[in-house]
């Protein structure tokens, strides 16, 4: 017979490296019609990286997002980048952009001032302008702002700036000490059916809810909290490299079993509204804690529905099956 | 042997070794590198392509079977003017994140389309369910199979 | 062809398992014969003698085919649990069953239904009962000569009563870890007649549990009934532990899985 | 391969114009002349759309907080995303690895003149070809090919070039490794032992450990109303990124290596290959593209050296690729954890103090285990506010598969076991799990287990904003 359950997980989860340096490079360059172009160390892996630093970019000088090109990865052309690692491509690669690109707009800036009348700390870039605060109708575009900077006065709009997050040094003897500079949130819940003549489990839905300061591109960040989802059902219930004798038996994507589009549970993702006054316009991250509550989430749905707790992943039908069979022995 | 077929509405041919796979005839003969190699023995779906109106592992297709039939790779979906609807709801959705899937769960999901235009939710993650994907969740997929379906029927009932 | 060069040639159907058997050991073939486009291998049709399917109709093919799914749902079904579109559209029916593994998806539902293989050789053809063509764990009754030409379900067999479920590890593209397929008439008392229990990945090859299905034959499908048919036939079987399962869990599952299949193809004797 | 393969063919091309090619004897000339010529394949560009407007949301400003439409996205739909794989180069070569059967067992020695006979091969490679044979993150433990022990199997222990990837795969089975078998130890729970075989003898199998104390949890737990104890275990899981890792290295005349990769970490990379090959960083480009999935599985070097210094002795590029037996048996994998809880708990469902013990299956390299480590007995007593705490955590070595860095670094597997053991005390003492949860839960400037104020803290808000989009009020038994 088939039976339901529910079962909650929160979670929380750092941003960047453990104490380790793990600093972030970046360089901004202004065309002289207004547009842009990032120079970034890190990797697209995939997460959607680069549109969003490109949105950081493109928002610190004012631009839209498709007025920056982001050209990363190449040791020879791009300034140093730790990586696509430890969630920290958002938060530290985009700190240090905003840097190189603050850089660039404050040569704007005082391109602008006599342009426009004004001193440079009057002005703010906004809309593809420089514009006065206050008094927005006094404006100059970005371009021909640009343009003025670099062909008439000589001085091209060009930036660049590098992040570390601030850390402390955890005590050998007591682990006392700021390992990161900041944390991220988050909930799931499950929904599972359980079917205890077999033991198989089938998640039928999950609700997310997943803090990570400004959402730079909410679109990325549901694909972010949808796929670590995925992964964190496979850990829950199939997922694992088996050995014989020392050796893999199942290695390969015919036995080591991954979600398919089959096995995905309907899913409902919600970010938690937050700002992190260090994070870039608020900004943490979301790559690796989407995986993270998932899985305990399931596991307390399968006690929910039949009263047996899994201890030891992944909660196969055959371990289900016997922890079932054991309980009702018992 | 000469393998001699029509791909993307090309008549192509390439002198290839008995052995060697559609896959590996697309990819290194014929340039053709939409189609990736993702686990060489039909368990991912990277290699999608559609064969005489259906979709396969190129992998798993020696070439000398797709001679004088009519291959569809992802290279051969969008116009010189358009995107396939598939394609412009993939990129409207965020639908990929790294991309490698995306090829063979395009194909696979047109394939479908052109079949059945108006799918079910279901019917969408059973077509899809031999493309594996590590990184969406699959979500995004099947909202942009969903939404391009739309657009098919509505534009094919204009017709 | 075949004939001439026994010892390393195949016959390349779908080629879903055999290219990648290929890859994995290139030297072992020499030979390669195509018959995935012999006309007389292909096809289905209803004949006199029943339901006519060629070894070289895909699962795609089958699963389209109208006669199928009205005579026999119970092989559409089975065929949907084969892989994913990719592979069941190349992979046939004649495929599955020469390749021979004990979790063979196709075999059970067709066992259930008495089903007959049909061989061609160099000398002629000749006719087995489906059971047995299977030998052991990818062996086949085949000469080197011979090639599977077709599967018919008997006249007597269509629209019986019958119901296919696999258990695999996960929902898309799996692998079974047991298929269970029954199929049953009830006769005007409401007893069961010609019950048939096949079962998949439990043995050496896919079988049937022919003292459960004994245990069956003139009873009342009540839960009791059923439920010992389901227990005998957890004797009759020889699971294997590997990796995917303990023999242990395939035998609940058996047990579980059987049950189920005979309750629900009563079920549908009834709604007929 | 001797293979003849003859096909019966029934076209199902209508078209008359190919007619003609559909002759099922690819040997014999077409008998008629040809409607029209045969294309030879010209590598002709195949049409893409060519300047489609801008999606309207990537123009508009401000920029954040917009669902932009990502740059790659099109190129991906398009199939025109350029992974390693999808690169070629004039000459380029392919490699492939010899990986050892052996979980733990000394190299006696590494014969691979019969493969360099054999057709195509162009160079063979072992570890002491390479100038600086290890590497790793943190401890540079790992050799770049074997040449000493193997400590798992999956271990590279030569590698061959030729001009095709098949004639690299048979050539690997004539290279002959003469091994003497080592003891071996797989279960970290015997590793962690005194008398255990050694991985990296002579050094002990606990290579890493790290510990936190907060209060005192013995007088916590004295003090409880209920103390709770279970052990959890976790399992090793596989990155499967469906790009299979891939590089082409380019050695070139001035002593300067061009290196395509699928890294993730390209400034590092750098470092590694630098320090591996003993070249200056600045006789060294790498140069990353768009990764096809990493989680943690890319973030170290893997073939790179190999193929650079393959590329140096045949003057060509050398691409290698791994296939997906490759990176499941040599790419690094999830750490399976043990984990010990203990819980004293307030009939009310307050936590008073919590002792944790970790033991982290660290497999047969260092990796990123210390980072796993380190963030795993940092996050390992939950979200909440625990006074008094002790987590002790060890990482040991085995005859397995490496474990390195991915997705989480040990977060999904103590979060496995405090969430359970959260669920299980809240059943016990019958408080609903969300109640149980929002007492413990941090504030916003809470201490954190290492002492860190903790500051823009959303947990309590996303256990209510979770509880009330699932209905788990509505939804209780």
């Amino acid at each position: 017979m088939k039976k339901r359950g529910r079962g909650m997980a929160c979670m929380w989860y750092p941003i960047g490296f453990t104490v380790a340096a793990n600093p972030s490079a970046a360089t901004v360059k202004v065309n002289t019609d207004g547009t842009a172009t990032l120079l970034t160390g890190t990797v697209e892996t995939g997460q959607g990286a680069l549109t969003v630093l490109g949105q950081i970019a493109a928002e610190t000088l004012g631009i839209a997002t498709d007025d920056v090109h982001v050209v990363s990865a190449d040791t020879d052309a791009t300034p140093m980048d730790t990586g696509a690692i430890a969630s920290r491509t958002t938060y530290v690669t985009g700190n240090a952009i905003i840097k190189a690109a603050e850089q660039a707009r404050e040569i704007l800036f005082e391109a602008a001032a006599p342009m426009l009348s004004v001193k440079p700390e009057q002005l703010e870039a906004r809309d593809r302008k420089i514009q006065v605060m206050g008094f927005p109708q006094q404006y100059k575009t970005i371009g021909e702002v640009a343009h003025h900077s670099e062909i008439v006065i000589g001085r091209p709009a060009i930036g660049s700036g590098s992040y570390n997050p601030p850390t402390v040094e955890m005590d050998p003897e007591t682990g006392q000490g700021k390992p990161f500079s900041t944390y991220v949130y988050a909930t799931q819940i499950a929904d599972v059916e359980v079917d205890d003549e077999t033991g198989e489990v089938e998640v039928l839905r999950i609700v997310a809810t997943h803090d990570c300061g400004t959402p730079i591109n909410p679109m990325l960040v549901e694909g972010q909290i949808q796929g670590g989802i995925s992964m964190g059902v496979g850990f829950a219930l199939q997922e694992e490299i088996l050995f014989k004798d020392g050796k893999q038996v199942n290695p390969n994507l015919t036995n080591y079993i991954m979600p398919t589009s089959l096995d995905m549970p309907e899913l409902e993702v919600e970010m938690v509204d937050n700002y992190d006054p260090t994070g870039p316009f608020g900004a943490k991250g979301a790559g690796e804690p989407t995986a993270v509550p998932t899985a305990a989430a399931i596991m307390n749905a399968i006690y929910d529905a039949v009263g047996i707790r899994i201890t030891s992943l992944p909660a196969t039908s055959e371990k289900v099956l016997s922890a079932i069979l054991e309980q009702k022995a018992a | 042997m000469i393998v001699k077929l029509k791909v993307n509405g090309e008549i192509r041919s390439a002198d290839v070794p008995p052995e060697t796979t559609l896959l590996k005839l697309l990819r290194e003969h014929l340039s053709l590198t939409g189609a990736k190699l993702g686990c060489d023995v039909g368990d991912c779906g990277t290699c999608t392509v559609i064969v005489d109106g259906e979709s396969v592992n190129s992998c798993l297709m020696l070439a000398g079977r797709a001679s004088g039939r009519e291959v569809t790779t992802i290279e051969g979906l969008a116009s010189s003017e358009q995107l396939h609807p598939l394609q412009e709801k993939f990129e409207e959705l965020g639908a990929l994140q790294c991309g490698f899937c995306g090829p063979g769960m395009i194909i696979s999901a047109k394939a479908l389309l052109d079949k059945n235009p108006e799918p079910t939710v279901f019917e969408v993650k059973d077509a899809l369910s031999g493309n594996l994907c590590r990184c969406t969740g699959y979500t995004k997929i099947i909202e942009a199979v969903l939404d391009a379906g739309r657009i098919m029927s509505t534009s094919e009932a204009k017709s | 062809m075949l004939a001439e060069n026994t010892a390393r040639a195949r016959a390349l159907a779908g080629g879903t398992d055999l290219v990648v058997d290929l890859k994995h050991a290139p030297g072992d073939v020499d030979l390669l014969v195509d018959v995935s486009q012999l006309p007389e291998f292909g096809g289905i049709e209803e004949t006199e003698e029943g339901l006519r399917i060629g070894s070289m109709v895909t699962f795609s093919e089958l699963m389209a085919s109208p006669i199928v799914n009205q005579m026999t749902p119970e092989i559409v079904a089975a065929s949907h649990t084969v892989g994913a579109v990719q592979t069941r559209n190349l992979g046939t029916i004649g495929g599955n069953l020469v390749t021979c593994v004990p979790s063979a998806d196709s075999a059970p539902s067709l066992l259930a239904l008495d089903a007959i293989a049909t061989i061609a050789g160099s000398d002629g053809k000749r006719s087995v009962p489906l059971e047995e063509f299977f030998v052991g764990p990818r062996k086949t009754i085949l000469e080197p000569h011979e090639l599977l030409a077709e599967i018919l379900i008997p006249k007597k067999n269509l629209g019986k009563p019958s119901h296919f479920i696999k258990f695999g590890l996960r929902k898309g593209q799996a692998l079974a870890l047991v298929n269970v397929a029954a199929a049953l008439y009830l006769n005007n008392d409401g007893t069961v007649a010609e019950p048939r229990i096949a079962l998949g990945a439990v043995a050496p090859t896919p079988m049937f549990a022919r003292k459960a299905e004994a245990s069956l034959s003139g009873k009342k499908p009540d839960e009791e009934n059923l439920l010992e048919a389901a227990r005998v036939a957890v004797g009759e079987i020889k699971p294997i532990d590997d990796f995917r399962a303990s023999a242990n869990y395939r035998c609940h599952l058996v047990q579980t899985l059987t049950y189920r299949a005979l309750k629900r193809s009563t079920e549908i004797a009834n709604e007929h | 391969m001797a293979t003849k393969t003859k096909e019966v063919l029934e076209s199902k091309v209508k078209d008359s114009e190919i007619e003609d090619l559909t002759a099922p004897d690819n040997l014999k000339v077409p008998a008629k002349p040809a409607l029209k010529p045969v294309v030879v394949p010209v590598d002709k560009p195949v049409v893409y759309p060519l300047d489609l407007p801008e999606s309207e949301i990537r123009l508009r400003t401000p920029a954040v907080g917009q669902r932009a439409t990502r740059p790659d996205g099109r190129l991906h739909g398009l199939g025109q995303t350029q992974y390693i794989d999808d690169m070629t180069f004039p000459h380029m070569i392919f490699a492939k690895i010899l990986r050892s059967e052996h979980a733990h067992a000394k190299i006696l020695s590494i014969d691979t003149s019969e493969a360099e006979a054999m057709p195509g091969v162009l160079a063979t490679l072992t570890g002491d070809e390479i100038p600086v044979n290890s590497f790793g993150p943190t401890l540079q433990d790992q050799p770049v090919l074997a040449n000493e022990i193997v400590r798992h199997a999956g271990d590279g222990v030569a590698a061959v070039a030729a001009l095709t990837e098949q004639q690299a795969s048979d050539a690997l089975t004539k290279i002959k490794v003469k091994y003497k078998p080592l003891p071996t130890v797989f279960d970290p729970l015997e590793a962690i032992k005194d008398d255990a075989p050694k991985v990296h003898a002579p050094h002990s199998n606990i290579y890493a450990s790290k510990t936190i104390k907060k209060g005192d949890v013995e007088k916590a737990l004295k003090e409880s109303d209920q103390v709770f104890h279970k052990q959890f275990k976790t399992q090793m899981v596989e990155h499967v990124p469906l790009e299979p890792h891939s590089s082409v290295a380019m050695w070139d005349a001035n002593g300067r290596v061009i290196i395509y990769s699928s890294l993730g970490r390209i400034t590092l990379g750098r470092d590694d290959l630098a320090r591996t090959l003993g070249k200056p960083m600045s006789k060294i480009r790498l140069v990353g593209t768009i990764v096809g999935g990493n989680f943690g599985g890319k973030n170290e070097i893997t073939t790179e050296p190999i193929l650079a210094m393959l590329s140096k002795k045949t003057g060509r590029p050398v691409k290698g690729t791994f296939t997906r037996g490759d990176e499941f048996i040599s790419s690094t994998t999830r750490h399976p954890f043990v984990m010990d809880y203990t819980t004293g708990v307030k009939k009310d469902g307050q936590i008073l103090g919590r002792k944790i013990r970790l033991v982290l299956d660290g497999g047969s390299y260092c990796s990123w285990t210390s980072t796993t480590l380190g963030k795993g007995g940092i996050l390992a007593a939950g979200p909440y506010n625990i006074a008094n705490l002790f987590v002790e955590a060890h990482a040991v070595y085995t005859n397995k598969t490496t474990t390195g860095a991915m997705r989480g670094f040990g977060a999904p597997q103590v979060c496995f076991a405090y969430e359970s053991h959260m669920d299980d005390m809240a059943h016990a003492l019958g408080i609903d799990p969300l109640e149980m949860r929002l007492r413990n839960a941090f504030n916003e400037g809470s201490v954190s287990p290492t002492g860190q104020l903790l500051q823009s803290v959303a947990i309590k808000e996303s256990l209510q904003q979770a509880a009330e989009r699932f209905g788990w009020k509505e939804s209780a038994k």
